[in-house]
């Protein structure tokens, strides 16, 4: 029963179709987000008394820092099931991501630098999250390239698992090294909630900012697939049928 | 399959790459004249300052030891992919991944071992005190293999690629970060005359993570690269 | 060979190969059986060697199975290799060895039968060149050599891409002998060839993929 | 708070927009991508059914 639903699931048919009528709900819910975070963030927050109002570039920096690692996890995820079971849509959902958790490194990366330029005086210092957002960069641009260098998209799409997961037991390591290095870094207060230096006026646009990239992720991450999967099924009679109509 | 027959396998192989390797022993010493050649242009670019020299060299020898195994890496599996004996070992009866080590071990012979050997050469150069250059010794000691490992499983992934080498670099110089991390601080620690237990534990314990998983990730990216 | 030998098998369910975005074939079966022989023709480029290739287990099929004595190839992994040889399109041997020292390290990949390196030498006509590098050797000599590694280990199923390449007709005659031998003792064959495949006692079964695919 | 407070962003804002303003522009990007290649896909593999169905016929 379980496996028959996890069948139907994976057919590349069923996915487009499911996917096709889940986009407009996710691109809603991650719209509604977006407004209530910003209208939160922007408007109702007060400035912060140490930092004025350029802490507000935090609602962009810390939820799009913790997307990036989630989404490499998720990537790493998709792969290993798409190795282990032949799973052809998890090795499609594994490459889609590739491109949605970099363009969020990068936005992490940039905001903190642009953050960094009023807090410290430079536009880029060596601080431990900014240097591990780089590396996370890399990594994910090397995803990117391994999987464009391979002409065979399902050869490509297995070796992409393989080097997401070694990434994903990398980062940890990399992380600590990164933190070790660096021991002179802020503490990384944002991420901690049980301490008392977030007011809860910024954690609600924290939040809420966090759960818009997270439904961002899912719908974005849907429309990719669904490219991949057309591209792959082109010479299936479903995927000619349906260009046809259209 | 008895682990005997496997044992034999392991050493034929080892014996089999190290014996390539010296009948092609020209082509050995590029890496290790990159690594010489490429520490001694930084005193030329920054200045001949020892004070300036001390402050630098342990990093800048580990980055010129990662380049020159970078360099170095393609030739684990290269030759054997166009000739087709890398067939032949995804084919054999033997866990793929012993195999991988031995190759792995055979490559760290070839290259990671003469870049160990010449490296205290280096430390005069650069001015490191002599405590420094003993660590200098085991941190290239235990790190090296790190290096070889980690690249063998790049390599696996790019083998079959026309352009492998820039994408190489793209998927394993990142992944040598932490290591440079540890092995630089610990020589520049030990320097300033400080305890390096911790680093080096640090650096063994990467050593036994990817002594025990870059075989198999090998191993698997093989298996891809090959289909 | 440990097999009960009536159990021993290869079946293929409904493989299909893509490649490129073109369907080399589909829904492709047969069944192998000892002493049996498996001749794949078709034009270039119709999934020849494609299809050596998921007989070897280095390549996946895009749909269907196969199996080995009832267990499927993937599965079985080192325990299914260790009853094949494969000698692809490339030679898969070290130019910068000798023949004897490529022998040694392809007898150590397998399970070693009771040939030595020379005798397999001396059957493939190679006696004497035991210690001259292969580089030296011709193309031909090179390939008797790529298939005298057939002969050092204990193997059942032979795959064998275009074996006859750059061989003369003496060097073809001396190795349809050794593969109508190996079947006659109870071993398989998948081969592809561009020649005529002349083996006088054994069972064949010819597939023709560019057919298949029209 | 008026509006021109707001858009002054207590002198950080350059700052601030800038980073939002990025934002914005990478995130439309992520989906205007994925769209236009779908069409364009679709377009493609249209094309090619008709040559196809035109050769046969």
């Amino acid at each position: 029963m379980f496996n028959n639903f996890f069948h139907k699931m994976a057919s590349p048919k069923y996915f487009y179709s499911i996917s096709g009528r889940l986009i407009p709900w996710l691109a809603t819910g991650c719209v509604l987000l977006f407004l209530a975070g910003l209208y939160y963030g922007l408007y109702k927050a007060p400035p912060d008394y140490q930092q004025g109002d350029s802490y507000r570039i935090m609602f962009i920096h810390v939820p799009a820092a913790w997307m990036s690692m989630f989404i490499y996890v998720v990537m790493a995820a998709a792969g290993a099931i798409g190795l282990i079971w032949h799973i052809k849509l998890a090795e499609v959902m594994a490459i889609s991501s590739a491109g949605v958790g970099a363009s969020f490194t990068f936005l992490a990366l940039v905001t903190g630098s642009i953050w960094g330029k009023p807090m410290w005086g430079t536009w880029w210092v060596w601080d431990a999250r900014l240097t591990s957002e780089l590396i996370l960069l890399f990594l994910y641009l090397g995803v990117i390239a391994l999987y464009n260098a391979i002409d065979d998209k399902r050869t490509a799409a297995r070796a992409v698992a393989i080097l997401a997961l070694v990434g994903v037991v990398n980062i940890p390591i990399i992380h600590y090294s990164v933190e070790w290095w660096n021991t002179l870094h802020q503490g990384p207060t944002v991420t901690k909630f049980d301490k008392p230096s977030i007011h809860l006026s910024m954690l609600i646009p924290l939040l809420l900012m966090a759960f818009a990239f997270k439904f961002y992720y899912a719908f974005v991450v849907l429309m990719r697939a669904r490219c991949e999967v057309l591209e792959r099924e082109r010479n299936t009679g479903w995927v000619r049928e349906l260009a046809e109509t259209k | 399959m008895t682990s005997d027959s496997l044992l034999r396998a392991f050493t034929l192989l080892l014996k089999r790459d190290l014996t390539l390797a010296i009948r092609h022993r020209a082509e050995m010493i590029n890496p290790l004249l990159f690594f010489v050649l490429v520490t001694s242009l930084f005193p030329l670019g920054i200045g001949a300052d020892p004070k300036l020299l001390q402050a630098v060299g342990p990093g800048v020898i580990w980055v010129a030891a990662l380049l020159a195994a970078l360099l170095s890496l393609e030739g684990i599996f290269r030759s054997d992919f166009e000739d087709g004996t890398l067939e032949q070992f995804l084919l054999s009866s033997h866990p793929v991944s012993v195999l991988v080590l031995a190759k792995v071990l055979a490559h760290w012979l070839i290259t990671g071992l003469p870049l160990l050997v010449i490296s205290p050469l280096l430390g005069v150069l650069l001015g490191l005190p002599g405590d420094a250059i003993m660590i200098l010794l085991v941190t290239l000691a235990l790190g090296t293999p790190v290096l070889s490992l980690i690249g063998a499983v790049g390599v696996a992934l790019t083998v079959g690629l026309r352009k492998g080498g820039m994408i190489l670099s793209l998927l394993v110089l990142p992944l040598y970060i932490p290591l440079l991390i540890f092995a630089a601080n610990a020589v520049d620690t030990a320097a300033a005359g400080l305890p390096v237990t911790a680093h080096l534990s640090l650096i063994s314990a990467l050593l036994v993570l990817s002594l025990s998983l870059s075989p198999l990730a090998t191993a698997a990216a093989l298996r891809i690269s090959l289909s | 060979m440990t097999q009960s030998k009536n159990n021993t098998r290869l079946e293929a369910h409904g493989l299909e190969c893509i490649r490129d975005d073109r369907t080399l074939f589909s829904d492709l079966s047969f069944r192998l059986e000892r002493g049996q022989a498996l001749v794949l023709e078709g034009r270039n480029g119709s999934g020849k060697t494609s299809l050596l290739r998921i007989l070897c287990g280095i390549r996946l099929p895009d749909a269907g199975r196969i199996n080995w004595c009832g267990e499927e190839i993937n599965r079985l992994g080192a325990d299914y290799h260790e009853h094949t040889a494969y000698v692809g399109h490339r030679d898969g041997i070290k130019l910068d060895l000798t023949p004897l020292e490529n022998l040694a390290m392809a007898r150590a990949l397998g399970k070693p039968n009771d040939t030595t390196l020379e005798e397999a030498l001396e059957k493939v006509d190679l006696y004497g060149f035991e210690d001259v590098l292969t580089r030296n050797l011709s193309a031909g000599q090179q390939r008797r050599l790529a298939l005298a590694r057939l002969l050092v280990t204990d193997t059942v199923l032979w795959i064998l891409d275009e074996p006859f390449t750059s061989l003369d007709v003496h060097g073809i005659q001396v190795i349809e002998e050794l593969l109508d031998q190996h079947t006659s003792r109870g071993g398989m064959l998948a081969v592809t060839s561009h020649h005529a495949v002349n083996l006088a006692s054994t069972t064949i079964q010819r597939i023709n993929l560019s057919e298949l695919a029209a | 708070m008026n509006l021109n407070e707001f858009f002054h962003m207590g002198g950080y804002a350059f700052y601030v927009w800038t980073s939002y303003g990025l934002a914005l522009i990478v995130l439309l990007a992520n989906v205007i991508l994925p769209l236009r290649q779908r069409k364009k896909l679709l377009g493609d593999i249209a094309r090619a059914a008709r040559r196809a169905r035109r050769n046969t016929t």
